[in-house]
């Protein structure tokens, strides 16, 4: 069996001070804040941070975590892709290191708690935004990276509920083929892309192809919107139909401000990443009042329109440091 | 001339399939960004096109895309390197991973599909190693320079519509490429060694330049394409841009009438391929029954079936021609 | 010749028609084998004799036709069905598998085996040395077949043919790139098998072969059978006169030639054949120059390290008194040199062009405009060459892979012709080549020497390098073991030297 | 044998190399994790070599692991579909699709690289369709299953170290498979008309049948695979599950000498091209100086300058043999 290497110390030079893995869901500009924050949560608290980022998938995920069992790290913060079935996966990294999860949660694994906000909240209150962009309803596409991820699976179905008008129900799950109906609202359907950006701006093409008349666009990859807004630009109906977005790129950004975006929903990744750090830290060296009753720190996601995008951009460009530029 | 025949027969069977079952797919909008996607693909797939008639293969396509499709714009916006210098160095770049392809298989022998593997995993680690994992952009300037990709050309009579502009790429491309293969020495010495390279090398052809230089269009053309994809989708992730774009590339050669054997193809099929793959796509999207997450199940099943009833078709006039 | 009924032959087929695309192979074609009987087919270049060979042996389908065994009417629908009824053909072309070992090609499809699907291994080795010393090739029978020269992989061939036991055995010109001595062998081999009662069919452009071996001549002409010779008939006039239809006088018209100054002097030549030994000699312009040797002796290699082809592994190479590397073919080209080289298959031809485009590989670069094609010479050039050598074909366009092998000879030696070369090198140009247009070829040689060009040839075919050549080189084991003017040359002499020993005190 | 010592080199040294970087890299825990992970590729390495052996190839490998290791799951969680009928299904399914492979391409002459370039798009999208896009896995239950992927088979004499259980699989795929390949019949027939198809017919060999065996065990293993990897991580997307296996298996199969040509390659050979493989993805997390996200351009660069150096020196050793 694993031999036990949790609790060694790392072998680093610096060994006193405890080393900690943030390990990411995929690749993404999201995860580049949070990897900021990481950064500055490791120069801030002295420890020694490393950030991982898996490209294949599960299995890949699952690859790293066990090479930083190998390696010996004080703490893991991960943001498992598949939580239900990756249980059992985390429970065996959790009894070698101190594990934390961010941005989704396992809540039937043994972590010791989860930094972030729930997708499903965050996609209702995507749905908050598309009502007041389009009160009277219509009809909007949904354009999403992979469906099969969790955070994906959990923005859609909050979206959906809330545009339907359903009880808050998590467990909830449309099948990505159907047309939904409801409450004004019609869901032609979920488009995705496999992180193809020219395959994700041609399904809004072919959208507006299929459905000239359609109303709202949502993004809910943070390269969705900017995908949107291109073919947008390009067919030249900028502003004619509405966009609403999800997480914070640049280009998102900058559309809220001309108002060629009605609004976007924010996590707060940077907080993931420094917050993963800063717990985790408490956590080695045993303080265990930082880990609440619920095991649950929220980070809220929040509203961002016109009213309140330059605040919100000066204060993410100012935490990016140099890397920020558009 | 015959080879053609089988391609642009699948390829007009599909493209009234959809005409029928989707009022929206003749619209000028549509066929519009239909060009500009199979003149995008097409501009790669014209490249492959020069590796694969020579018996080889080049798999690090999708991640030259990336490299050049990501390393212009880091250049231009985060290195606020001038635009001339910008292009050159992406040339430099497409031409050097060509060569190096090129130096490798024909002079130290080693295998196309090794090589170009080890390519597709550098180049992609390389591209995301500088721009440190950021998605790449425009932004709101090179408007112009974005022109190149997004632009369209008006036609002189026709009302509403206009050529894209990577469908001029594609016809430079295209053209220039066909004067190659078919009026070129060079062209016939690529057509020659990709059947028998030895005897080629005994009739006095330097097969080892032809191999070189097979890769290194191939290199470039790849460039190009990860240049004008960057131009009109204005964002590129170093992760996954032009992921799996070799092997839609390849597809589009080999659906052409380009045998992974080497030896044979025309620029023309090629074009017909990745036409084909890009209303296949289409399809899904405007064709309301298909639901759009069995995209690859229809696509590969269409392919499949008119490659089937391709062959099958031939076979029977063959068997008609022999019988009479 | 004994025979149980000599009324009821083994084998019979009657009106054999297989037509192609444009051409017709066979036209009706019947005859018939005995038990224990040699029966030769003779005919000229694309004459249809080995498709009618093909078909015997399951490989393809006749249009219309019988086929009879023992009197029994049969159908031969594979290669598989042929080899259960005892029939095994010898390919024209080589048809070995390199990458196997010698042992595994003899056995490659009828492996002796233990327990239903192991190969018995043991058994292979043993069974194969046996076969491999029936044709006399001394040769570890693990030995890989893509490192062997052409002349062994072809005894290899027949020594699996041999393994098959058959009651037919086809030999499609199996001595075509054979030295006298390895074909000796392999008659006796034949006397052999006929004598035990396995009847051969053999096909050879090698008429004195034919003259010695067969006891019965069928003669084809365009897909048709035009005769028939019983052995007191068989002589070189009337086998010519079946074939060609007109009497072909003055086979070897060799005149001897005023050579000229050097032009090629190789120095201390190593090859990678025989890395310890060396090779010097000088060609003149103008000359003829034979070179001999028994298979294996090393000639393809040196031809091929002269044409830069494989690197030399010492030495040096003079062209016109300057020292000149030649590191590839092309260099060589451009030094005025050209190749024929032995496998046409692999090294000769590209078989999936077009004829036309084979004819003019090698002189595009000089006739290109700009790098641009100029069709216009290169079809001139191709309906020029496919007349002088009387190719058969449906056109200059169709396709070299579907010629007859000794068509393909022809164009693979007609691609260098037109290139008009200073120093031409054959390598067993005739192959596979009929009598017609062998004396075309050697009159080619004849007016190219006169204008000067000099023409280095390896045969192995005795009678071609005594009627054709000013100087003889003889080659033994890497070495050129002698040397002999035209006044000296005898088959004696010759031999001698090919088989190593120092010739007599003159 | 003289083959394997290249492959065999370039694994000593890069293992060598990742335990002198990293001292946890021989900790049983890790090795145990390597050898699961190098067994799991193996096997489906093992399976594609037949088809290269061939001259033939398999893309759809990574959609097969897909299908096959999203499809257990899915019937045995979401249909209740009992084990036993399960796990006949996954190897009836994996059988017909090589069978269909191997029909299209030796009965209807249909290019390899088209045939399964087709399956590489449908099978993933069949998955896709069936499963709604939603994630697979086997929950909590199944723990006698899983052990199939995640037991550890303790060693009489070792301590704290046991043989993951795939890597059982594995050894008995490649037993079988080298006496499959060395010993029987087939074994040489599939060799002969790898590297000459004609000559192989024309010693009465029915080669359609051969090529269909060989594409029948490639999907055979592809979809033992599938089920291993699936029981292994616990989690299977359809979108992304087994994305680019194929490529991992093809480079493992290369890597490990067999020529893409058809005819050469040892199961040995291919085994520790899988090693490799793994080995090197497992340095990039281990080694505190290379930063995890230009993995891909190590692991390239070091295949790369793997089959360079062997190259040179095959060729420098040669060289000596003669000019001595
Ligand atoms: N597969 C084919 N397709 C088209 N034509 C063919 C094919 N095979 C043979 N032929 C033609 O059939 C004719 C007879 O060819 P065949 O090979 O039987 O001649 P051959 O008598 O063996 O000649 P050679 O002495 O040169 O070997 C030739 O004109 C040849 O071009
Ligand atoms: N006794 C032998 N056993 C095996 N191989 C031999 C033997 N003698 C010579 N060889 C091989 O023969 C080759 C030289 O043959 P090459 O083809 O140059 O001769 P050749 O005189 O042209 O004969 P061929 O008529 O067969 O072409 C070398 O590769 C050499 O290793
Ligand atoms: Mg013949
Ligand atoms: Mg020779």
């Amino acid at each position: 069996g694993p031999s036990d290497t949790g609790d060694a110390d790392t072998g680093d030079v610096d060994s006193d001070r405890p080393e900690i893995a943030f390990v990411s869901n995929g690749i993404a500009d999201f995860w580049l804040i949070a990897k900021r924050g990481v950064e500055q949560a490791g120069e801030d608290l002295e420890v020694d941070v490393s950030f991982h980022t898996p490209q294949d998938t599960v299995v890949h995920q699952q690859q790293i975590l066990k090479d930083l069992v190998t390696r010996g790290v004080d703490g893991i913060s991960v943001s498992p892709i598949d939580p239900v079935n990756q249980a059992e996966l985390l429970n065996e990294i959790a009894s070698h290191t101190r594990l934390i999860t961010n941005d989704s949660d396992a809540p039937d694994s043994n972590r010791i708690l989860f930094v972030g906000i729930d997708n499903y909240k965050a996609g209702r209150m995507c749905g908050e935004l598309v009502v007041e962009a389009l009160p009277d309803g219509g009809k909007v596409m949904i354009f999403v990276g992979r469906m099969e991820q969790d955070n994906a699976r959990g923005r859609r179905q909050g979206l959906i509920d809330e545009l339907l008008g359903r009880e808050y129900n998590p467990k909830n799950f449309d099948s990505p083929g159907q047309v939904l109906e409801g409450n004004g609202y019609t869901i032609l359907g979920t488009l995705t892309d496999q992180f193809d950006f020219p395959k994700a701006k041609a399904n809004v093409e072919d959208t507006l192809s299929r459905h000239p008349d359609i109303d709202g666009l949502i993004g809910l990859f943070a390269y969705n919107p900017p995908m949107i807004l291109e073919a947008l630009e390009q067919a030249g109906k900028l502003g004619a139909v509405k966009v609403i977005a999800f997480d914070e790129d640049f280009k998102t950004l900058e559309g809220i401000k001309q108002g060629t975006v009605h609004g976007t929903v924010v996590q707060d990744p940077y907080q993931y990443g420094y917050l993963s750090v800063e717990l985790l830290k408490a956590i080695f060296a045993g303080d265990s009042s930082v880990v609440p009753e619920n095991k649950y720190v929220e980070v809220p996601a929040r509203h961002i329109r016109q009213d309140n995008v330059q605040p919100f951009w000066d204060d993410l460009k100012s935490k990016l440091g140099k890397t920020a530029e558009p | 001339m015959k080879k053609l025949l089988g391609i642009f027969g699948i390829f007009l069977f599909v493209f009234v399939l959809t005409a029928l079952l989707s009022d929206r797919f003749l619209e000028s909008y549509n066929l519009e960004n239909l060009i500009r996607r199979t003149a995008l693909l097409g501009i790669l797939a014209v490249g492959v096109a020069f590796v694969i008639i020579t018996g080889g293969i080049d798999l690090s396509i999708g991640s030259v895309v990336c490299l050049v499709g990501c390393g212009v714009p880091w250049l231009l916006v985060k290195q606020s390197c001038p635009l001339p210098w910008a292009l050159a160095l992406a040339v430099i770049v497409s031409l050097a991973v060509g060569l190096l392809h090129g130096l490798l298989i024909a002079k130290l022998k080693l295998q196309p599909f090794v090589v170009t593997l080890c390519g597709l995993l550098m180049y992609r680690g390389i591209t995301r190693g500088f721009t440190g994992d950021q998605t790449q952009g425009f932004g709101t300037e090179y408007k112009g320079l974005r022109q190149l990709a997004t632009a369209e050309v008006p036609l002189p009579f026709v009302e509403g519509f206009g050529i894209p502009a990577p469908c001029l790429f594609l016809i430079v491309v295209a053209v220039l490429a066909s004067i190659f293969l078919n009026q070129t020495i060079y062209g016939r010495y690529l057509l020659a060694m990709g059947q028998n390279e030895e005897a080629a090398r005994y009739s006095g052809i330097r097969t080892d330049r032809m191999v070189i230089l097979a890769y290194v269009i191939c290199s470039l053309t790849a460039g190009l394409g990860g240049i004008l994809f960057a131009l009109d989708v204005n964002s590129a992730q170093p992760g996954s841009f032009g992921n799996f774009y070799e092997l839609h590339a390849i597809a589009a050669a080999v659906l052409g009438g380009c045998s992974l054997r080497g030896g044979s193809g025309t620029i023309m099929g090629v074009i017909f391929g990745a036409g084909l793959i890009q209303v296949l796509r289409n399809m899904i999207t405007l064709v309301d029954f298909i639901p759009s997450h069995i995209e690859y199940a229809v696509i590969g099943a269409v392919i499949l079936c008119g490659v089937m009833t391709d062959e099958t078709v031939k076979r029977i006039v063959r068997r008609r021609l022999f019988s009479k | 010749m004994s025979d149980d009924d000599p009324r009821r032959p083994w084998l019979e087929v009657r009106g054999i028609c297989k037509r192609f695309p444009g051409v017709t192979a066979l036209d009706g074609v019947g005859m018939h084998v005995n038990r224990g009987e040699v029966v030769a087919v003779i005919g000229e270049n694309g004459a249809g004799k080995s498709s009618l060979m093909k078909i015997l042996a399951g490989v393809q389908p006749a249009d219309s036709g019988q086929i009879f065994l023992e009197g029994r009417r049969c159908q031969l629908a594979s290669v598989e069905q042929a080899l259960r009824l005892g029939i095994a053909l010898i390919h024209q072309e080589l048809n070995l598998a390199d990458n196997l070992e010698v042992g595994a090609n003899i056995f490659l499809g009828r492996e002796p085996r233990r327990f239903g699907l192991l190969i018995d291994k043991p058994r292979i080795l043993r069974d194969s040395a046996r076969y491999l010393a029936r044709v006399g090739l001394k040769l570890p029978p693990t030995r890989l077949v893509g490192s062997l020269p052409i002349g062994r992989k072809q005894m290899v061939e027949i020594a699996k043919a041999l393994s098959v036991d058959a009651r037919i055995l086809i030999m499609d010109e199996p001595t075509s790139s054979l030295s006298q001595r390895e074909a000796d062998q392999l008659f006796e081999v034949i006397r052999d098998l006929s004598a035990k009662g396995v009847s051969i069919v053999y096909i050879s452009h090698r008429l004195g072969e034919v003259k010695e071996l067969a006891h019965r001549v069928v003669v084809l002409r365009d897909g048709k059978k035009v005769g028939e010779l019983r052995r007191d008939e068989i002589n070189h006039e009337n086998m010519v006169q079946l074939m060609v239809g007109r009497q072909v006088s003055q086979f070897y018209l060799h005149r001897p030639h005023e050579p000229g100054e050097v032009v090629l002097t190789a120095d201390n030549l190593r090859t990678l054949a025989y890395p310890h030994r060396s090779c010097s000699f000088a060609l003149r312009r103008g000359e003829i120059v034979g070179m001999f040797g028994l298979v294996g002796a090393g000639r393809t290699e040196l031809l091929q390290t002269l044409f830069g082809v494989t690197p030399a592994l010492g030495g040096s190479v003079w062209i016109d008194g300057r020292k000149t590397a030649v590191r590839s073919p092309i260099d060589a080209v451009l030094a005025g040199l050209a190749l024929v080289p032995e496998d046409r298959k692999q090294q000769g031809l590209i078989l999936d062009l077009t004829v036309r485009n084979n004819l003019s590989l090698t002189s595009l670069r000089r006739d290109q405009k700009m790098g641009f094609l100029n069709r216009a010479r290169e079809r001139e050039l191709a309906r020029d060459m496919v007349r002088l050598l009387k190719v058969k074909a449906t056109g200059e366009g169709q396709v070299t892979r579907l010629l007859s092998g000794g068509n393909q000879q022809k164009i693979a030696l007609g691609k260098w012709l037109s290139l008009h070369p200073r120093i031409l090198l054959l390598d067993e140009p005739t192959r596979g080549i009929d009598v017609g247009a062998k004396t075309e070829i050697y009159s080619l040689m004849e007016s190219l020497a006169e204008k000067g060009i000099t023409v280095l040839f390896v045969s192995s075919e005795m009678e071609e390098i005594l009627g054709m050549s000013d100087r003889v080189l003889v080659m033994h084991e890497g070495r050129i073991f002698g040397e002999l003017p035209r006044a000296e040359l005898s088959e004696q002499r010759v031999m001698r030297l090919a088989t190593g020993q120092l010739p007599e005190a003159a």
